[in-house]
């Protein structure tokens, strides 16, 4: 039906379709006797768009995946993956947003303590690592995610994460107190510029400035 | 009292994620359902969105106006708060004072400084919210896509290619037979003097004195350094036989000091 | 690339994908609400016909699997170089210089028990094979060395090896003990050497220092 594909790309296409986890190129070319890989892999990716299933790469690894528009066709009545809490929800995307990322700055986001189980059950998961310490005083364990992490939510890398760029350029990913610092000669400079405005600055002008940032 | 009302970090919950600030809210009608909420922050964050403006522009004085009227209800009811809560409700009445009072009175930091940093927070936390929502909302392996039921798997046999070169194989039968050649001891011939000599030499020597001799002094003079040990060990083993047999007195004022003997007072 | 197929073909290449058992054409037309999915399955067979992986049916159950041409990719041997240890070292040697012998007079000569595994090595690297069995009570395996181990040590045959007299000439038959007692011996002396002018150090304890050494 189609044109035969090279001996490179079946033998790529072979080995991923029969891997039990997702391959990094790496794993593939060392597989298949050290081919560069590359072009089939991207090869495939072509051939397999449109399809009911697809080659994907997540975080370096590339696996099969059935089609995203076929999930109501696939969602099957087997236990839906493990419901988050919120509170997992919340502190994953504030590691997956701010990694790599200690307990103390997850709490300051999120304004409570991050009770033990949190943490484990992102971690049992696999999609939260324990990226090493910060050198700061105490040392404290910081947070991370895992490609595990990227191939569960179907990210090809960090840079995927929905809104990442919008968040950054408003700043909400630098702590509070950068920002404050941030705002506080943005308001200075702004003062200077449009002369003594500071005679009457009571609670009511708070709306007002938080027009001007 | 109803421990289920205790906002308690986030043990609780937990199920409802979709939280409150989803629930239909008329505006001032607050209902007092604090174990939907994760923390003061969290029960701010959500009478922020009930202003139903961008957190940029929220009123942070009717913010904590609605917040300390939240918690007033909460204790007229008799509903046992967790104390962060009755924190930040101190803490916002505070702000709210320093808020109205001039500024040229306020200290550093300056109100507008506290609500800024209030505004911040709640912010970070609201896209926080929102991203872990998109997350969660996103095409999920297991859930929405699949990977291969029955993969048949890559195996990968390790086969050992042993590496052994002459050098190590030859030294390694020169180090065997090295190790289990027989072993023949040879003892070299040593001037020796035996215990009967010895006996004979010290006893004899005894019956010309009186007075305690070392023992050095029986040994016989100039005599090679081997034989000497010989002697001493010879001689020593005599003066012990003879004061077994009453023939001899021994004495050592301290240990390793010098031994001496003498005839036994017949 | 190709066309996109309809999505009844879509929808069964997915189903299949995902199944984790193979599945009867019934089996996949209940899965998705009832529609005649063998003309798809016929579809997808031609559309895999020819790359890495193929559909098929067997015993009227489909499924994927690898491309038949390709089934030596699913398993693959590596090939790990590894040194011989110092007891099968010994244990080939007595072997190449006594053959045919058993395991008994190896340990003989060897003067410690020999390890199950350390005769196995030397079977696997194809340097030793079972000679027979010699003719005594308990019959016991004899091993002598195969001509791989020849060609390995580069020997064209047994008579290359050196003979004692050769290996005390270089110094290979002295026992270890007297080797190591030499060593410790030197290493005493240089130590005295130095020890005596650590104790007191100065201008004049170098020259004797000097001097000795």
């Amino acid at each position: 039906m189609t044109e035969r594909p090279d001996d490179l790309v079946r033998a790529v296409e072979a080995t991923l379709f029969a891997a039990e986890a997702p391959m990094t190129a790496e794993a593939i070319s060392t597989h298949l006797g050290g081919a560069d890989v590359k072009p089939a892999l991207h090869e495939l990716v072509a051939h397999y768009s449109g399809r009911g299933i697809a080659v994907v790469e997540r975080g370096g690894r590339w696996h099969f995946q059935t089609a995203a528009d076929l999930a109501h066709l696939l969602r099957r009545e087997r236990e839906e993956s493990r419901r988050l809490s919120r509170a997992a929800t919340e502190t994953l995307a504030i590691i997956a947003y701010h990694e790599p990322v200690s307990r103390a700055e997850i709490e300051a986001i999120r304004g409570v303590q991050t009770a033990k189980g949190t943490l484990d059950v992102l971690l049992e998961a696999g999609w939260v690592r324990v990226a090493g310490r910060r050198e700061v005083p105490g040392r404290p364990v910081i947070f991370a995610t895992t490609p595990e992490f990227l191939a569960h939510f179907g990210l090809s890398s960090r840079k995927d994460l929905p809104g990442l760029d919008e968040l950054k350029a408003a700043g909400l990913l630098d702590p509070v107190d950068d920002a404050l610092e941030e705002m506080m000669t943005a308001a200075e400079k702004s003062v200077e510029a449009s002369g003594d405005t500071s005679a009457d600055f009571g609670p009511d002008s708070l709306e007002s400035e938080d027009e001007s940032a | 009292m109803n421990q289920d009302l205790i906002a308690n970090e986030e043990t609780v919950a937990s199920e409802d994620w979709a939280g409150p600030a989803s629930a239909p809210s008329e505006n001032e009608a607050l209902y007092l359902e604090l174990d939907g909420w994760e923390g003061p922050l969290d029960l701010l964050l959500d009478l922020a969105r009930r202003q139903k403006v961008d957190l940029r522009r929220i009123s942070i004085l009717s913010l904590v106006d609605q917040y300390l009227t939240y918690i007033e209800r909460a204790e007229a009811l008799r509903l046992e708060l967790a104390a962060d809560y009755l924190v930040m409700a101190a803490w916002l009445a505070y702000l709210k004072s320093s808020l109205m009072l001039p500024r040229e009175v306020q200290e550093e930091p300056s109100a507008e400084e506290l609500a800024m940093r209030l505004q911040l927070r709640l912010q970070r936390l609201a896209a926080m919210r929102d991203a872990a929502a998109r997350l969660m909302g996103r095409d999920r392996l297991g859930r929405d896509v699949f990977l291969r039921g029955a993969p048949e798997g890559l195996k990968v046999d390790r086969k050992n290619r042993w590496q052994s070169e002459w050098f190590d194989l030859v030294q390694a039968y020169g180090q065997v037979k090295a190790r289990t050649a027989p072993v023949v001891h040879m003892v070299r011939d040593r001037m020796v003097m035996t215990l009967d000599s010895a006996l004979s030499r010290v006893s004899s020597m005894l019956g010309v004195t009186l007075d305690w001799m070392e023992l050095r002094e029986f040994l016989p003079p100039h005599a090679d350094p081997r034989l000497r040990k010989s002697a001493l060990a010879s001689s020593f083993v005599a003066a012990l036989e003879l004061a077994r047999m009453g023939k001899a007195e021994l004495a050592q004022d301290e240990v390793f000091g010098p031994l001496r003997l003498r005839r036994a007072a017949a």
